[in-house]
């Protein structure tokens, strides 16, 4: 066991941040990294020391093998942390890492490979008896022999182009009947899209919901699951609101799921933080997708619904210390919810958008977290992720827990850029949401209802009202004027008459 | 009187037909509303309307709307186009938030250049001076020493000189 | 079962916020009340309608019986929340509340009474056999019969003139061999002090800890604990550090007094939250000491550990519903600590302090909270309670937890007026403290480490730098100037001299 | 120059050795320090010191005090119960924020009434008026216009008329 003093966090904004919070408290000592143009981030300044990587390219500065590894020895830091993406997930570097008798908070190697690759992980998953989608990848492409295959795996089922992508070459089947023309079809797309007829045929799920399952691991052999969270809500194949519980499933349902996550973690011998995720279909069968071998941007959900803190599990794991808890101590409690707001036009295809924040702000209310790399004065630009902040809330069930988050999300205005708060909005307000009706098409088949509304003239007088007086500090001398404090009675005759 | 401001690119006209100790009334397509300012700082601003209480903020520097009840607006002067109410650096000439004009710096009729003081008006308990937004010619101050402005209205008529 | 739409708050300040707040998320409407110099503060604007008491004394305005229940008739509030101290504790107040028609959103009339007489309360817990301090109260005052009383207690006892207050008449006596010399001045002290020598014989607490558990009943004879508060850290007898769980309870004792406290709340067929107050002793045993019938000022720290919003039961048992958690749903989760600010001068006499608040700030790592009852610009004044804040934080453990507050109480400086926060931060970092050596005399027994410390020359050479350079907002143009951003390899290369 | 401040009511003296792009030297008690400012806003000063990064704040109003490393410091000037820098109404005369002198409203010598504005400076992109504090006649101006001042600093010296 080897007890780790001070952490090198490889990456910036709001997870550099969200590593350094824990690190403060754990009284680990914190290194941050940051290009000259993020001086003035959060992430550049809270840490106890902080390295400019000079300018250059991502390859030349955040992804730089050689000289991020220069830093933790330099500075003598006996851990990385990778955070998300960046170098999160690369195996080279991780083993580097090691090499250079450094630890790297992060499964093994050999995990990163084998859950990094879609073929080997299908391959692993089905040797562990992991639920996957029923469907036929083979090369025999007789048409006769692909409808047995479709009518094995039951309708409606996906005519897809191996080679495919972008939704060219794709059909969906939805009875015996259609198979053979739609087939046709199918591979006359293939052919002229990719030069290439060879199609897979695959169970076609209806209303598909994207349900994950936080995984974590020590060296000891304990597997655990930190219970599910649902991400259905996506737009341009991102997650915009994530929750835990997830609506969707049964007392039944769940077990099965999270029993499963850990069941995979265990088959390949995971170490440390993971997310499976599966589709779930509207029977309650659930199938695997991927595995993420990484912290995972919505992991404040799972925090605020198991009182947990991952980073610090992460932490101590990677000392090589057996996890604190067992699998009866994680218990839900409540409901979390979380939005990604983004710099962008939610009515002009999400284009991202830039500016310089005037004003982040913060949530008002208890049992909220708004986790952002961005300060007020800080700009906003199209070389980073355009992620301004996640703020998430916790409340007794999932009703309050959407009327926090739309009491708060007028908190956290990030004035001086286009965002996404106003959208998120009408998603938390949209009746099919409220009803937990969440699938991955929510946002393209509520498009029109999810646009922008029009002002009415008592919307406009209130919008007037706030822009001609707001920003005002005193409002005259206290008690000054008539009626400026009527008593109670006054007011209470006052209101008779209403 | 009425007034125009732009809110979310549609030009709305509108009447204040009452301002007096907090109480605002607005009319707006024809309908009146009744508002009462409770509070008002630069984090967040509070009135009551219908009996019930509003909430509402606005950005710091007046250009990136307002938040009411949960909903974002952009608002603003009308942009003129003209020389004369938008400088060519975008510094407008207009009240940067509710205040009091406490000086007038230069006498009407007389010729500016670009950045020279106009005016100064005191707002949020800070001197602040409105400067020339390019060369020009002072047609007229909108307001006089010692009178209260709302924020973001127009404080000068300054007409632009053609190829200064 | 009564649905509540709208609640009246009859109370002010930081509890008041609270209680709206959780309104807000359940969508219950809410009334506040406000004298009009208080007219700015949050609780008087934060609510969805609020009425202006008038000028007048509290017995006028927030303690006025009848005028509460006009506003609550005007404005048909079908529930009143009474918060803590004002009129929380009036059984009076509530039957009143009650026989209007509208619910009080706490215990019975009865309970209340019972649990607010010092002796019936005692009667009721010897009848329900839970644990009192040993001791004699009675008539006989033999001093050879008190002696063998005291016998019967075990040295150490305190010999308490009964009539007592202040300390006068009051003996600790250590041995049998002491005891009749120090009965004999007690008794003259006694005589001089109040007219009476009568006095008593109880078991003197060498260290006692003041631990207090969270109950919670519902309509329907079900009666929970939600685990246990250590609230030692005491000032002029208030509680300024509480946390949750106390690091003196071992599991064994936990499960005995947390049962304890349930089974009192069983005796006295309570209904809603409810606090047992007990003295724990060196040796493990606990004595009771007294229930109070509300909402208690530190049960953030319940809602921390058990993520439980103790608000939402209070109306959801209020309205007729049954508690929906069981007792093994209740788990501690990591460990929380309240620190509460005051507007007042540690460093003389703890004398409460005024001013106009300039900044309260906001605390920025997530799992933190602040409950206040002010904002910038609002005036604290001698006519309401010192109580700033509350600011809570929520850890992995005790350690975590005690680093976490440490990192976050300069984020809420309440510029303008004295407060104890520096103190706080004192104890914080006293060893004693870090070790759980904490007691109800912590304060007094360390009063001259808690002292000021001198400030070193490097201290003030920080003080001096910030006093005169903060306040820019900008440095000089971004990467102006020589080596404002130097690249890594310099700053490394530079590091190698170090 | 030595320069003195009160901290939490003891006179502490003080050297500026060093103050330039951010890298500032103070010397206190015959012991140097060097700092690295890294960032400074409303809500914090966040400075380098020992190759550590320190957080700090500082009261909106610079009369309340800064915190730094967690402790809490009275630090302001010094006072001198004289009449010159201290009006009766308590409005020192002195740069209320760091920031550069724009201009000197009133000649040296000249007698200047209570409220008079005496200097422009400015701070954090406003323009500040120091005005007179009582009845007199300015002796001299510290800093001339163009030049940069920290916070808290005397910026003239005011000479006050007896009985006036």
């Amino acid at each position: 066991m080897a007890e780790i003093k001070k952490i090198l966090i490889a990456n910036r904004g709001e997870i550099a941040v969200r590593v350094i919070n824990t690190c403060r408290s754990k009284g680990i000592k914190t290194v941050s990294i940051y290009k000259p143009e993020e001086k003035d981030y959060p992430h550049a300044l809270l840490a106890d020391e902080s390295i400019c990587l000079g300018e250059g390219t991502l390859g030349e500065t955040y992804l730089n093998h050689d000289l991020l590894i220069e830093i933790a020895k330099k500075l003598r830091a006996d851990a990385i942390h990778p955070g998300y993406g960046f170098l999160s997930e690369n195996a080279a570097f991780s083993s580097r890492v090691r090499k250079e008798g450094i630890i790297f908070i992060g499964p093994s190697e050999d995990s990163m490979k084998l859950m990094g690759d879609k073929i080997s992980s299908k391959v692993k998953m089905e040797e562990i008896n992991a639920p996957l989608i029923p469907g036929y990848h083979g090369d025999n492409q007789d048409p006769a022999f692909l409808a047995t295959k479709a009518k094995e795996i039951g309708y409606p089922v996906l005519v897809k182009a191996s080679a495919g992508g972008g939704g060219k070459g794709m059909r969906i089947v939805r009875s015996e009947k259609e198979f053979n023309d739609s087939l046709a079809a199918a591979k006359r797309e293939a052919m002229n899209a990719f030069g290439d007829d060879k199609v897979l045929v695959e169970k076609f799920i209806v209303n598909p919901r994207h349900i994950e399952v936080q995984v974590f691991s020590d060296q000891h052999g304990n597997h655990l699951h930190l219970l599910e969270r649902e991400c259905s809500i996506q737009r341009r194949y991102q997650k915009i609101v994530e929750e835990s519980p997830s609506p969707a499933l049964t007392p039944e349902i769940r077990k099965e799921i999270t029993e499963t996550a850990a069941k995979i973690a265990s088959g390949i011998d995971y170490e440390g933080a993971g997310t499976v995720e599966f589709i779930l279909d509207e029977d309650g069968k659930f199938y695997f997708l991927e595995m993420n071998t990484r912290l995972q941007v919505e992991h404040p959900v799972t925090e605020m619904i198991t009182g947990l803190d991952l980073v610090d599990l992460q932490i101590q794991v990677a000392e090589g210390k057996p996890l604190p808890i067992k699998q009866e101590d994680v218990v839900a409690r409540g409901h979390a919810i979380e939005v990604r707001l983004y710099a962008e036009d939610p009515d002009n295809e999400f284009l991202p958008s830039t500016g310089k924040i005037e004003r982040v702000g913060a949530p008002s209310m208890p049992g909220t977290r708004l986790d952002t790399g961005f300060e007020d004065g800080n700009e906003v630009t199209i070389n980073f992720d355009p992620m301004l902040a996640k703020l998430i809330v916790h409340s007794s069930d999932r009703h309050q827990a959407i009327e926090k988050m739309k009491a708060v999300l007028p908190d956290v205005p990030f004035y001086g850029v286009r965002t996404n708060r106003d959208y998120l909005m009408r998603i938390l307000k949209h009746p099919k949401f409220i009803e937990g009706e969440t699938f991955t098409h929510f946002v393209d088949t509520w498009k029109d209802e999810l646009g922008p509304n029009e002002i009415s003239p008592e919307e406009m007088a209130k919008a007037i009202l706030v822009y001609l007086k707001a920003g005002q500090s005193t409002l005259g001398g206290a008690n000054s004027g008539p009626n400026k404090n009527p008593g109670p009675w006054e007011r209470l005759s006052s209101l008779r008459n209403v | 009187m009425k007034k125009k401001l732009m809110i979310e690119n549609q030009e709305i006209e509108f009447f204040i037909l009452k301002d007096q100790d907090g109480e605002v009334m607005i009319e707006v397509d024809g309908q009146k509303f009744d508002f009462k300012v409770l509070k008002s700082n630069p984090e967040h601003f509070i009135f009551s309307y219908g009996g019930r209480n509003h909430f509402s903020n606005i950005s710091p520097s007046r250009r990136s709307g307002v938040i009411v009840d949960g909903k974002t607006y952009k608002i603003g002067p009308i942009e003129r186009g003209g020389a004369a109410s938008k400088g060519s650096d975008g510094e407008a000439m207009s009240s940067p938030m509710p205040g009091k004009i406490l000086k007038l710096l230069v006498e009407v009729g007389a010729k500016v250049s670009k950045g020279d003081g106009l005016l100064i008006m005191e707002a949020m308990k800070m001197e602040h001076t409105i400067k020339a937004s390019n060369d020009g010619v002072l047609e007229k101050f909108h307001y006089q020493e010692g009178e209260l402005v709302d924020g973001g209205v127009e404080l000068v008529e300054l007409k632009g000189m053609e190829e200064a």
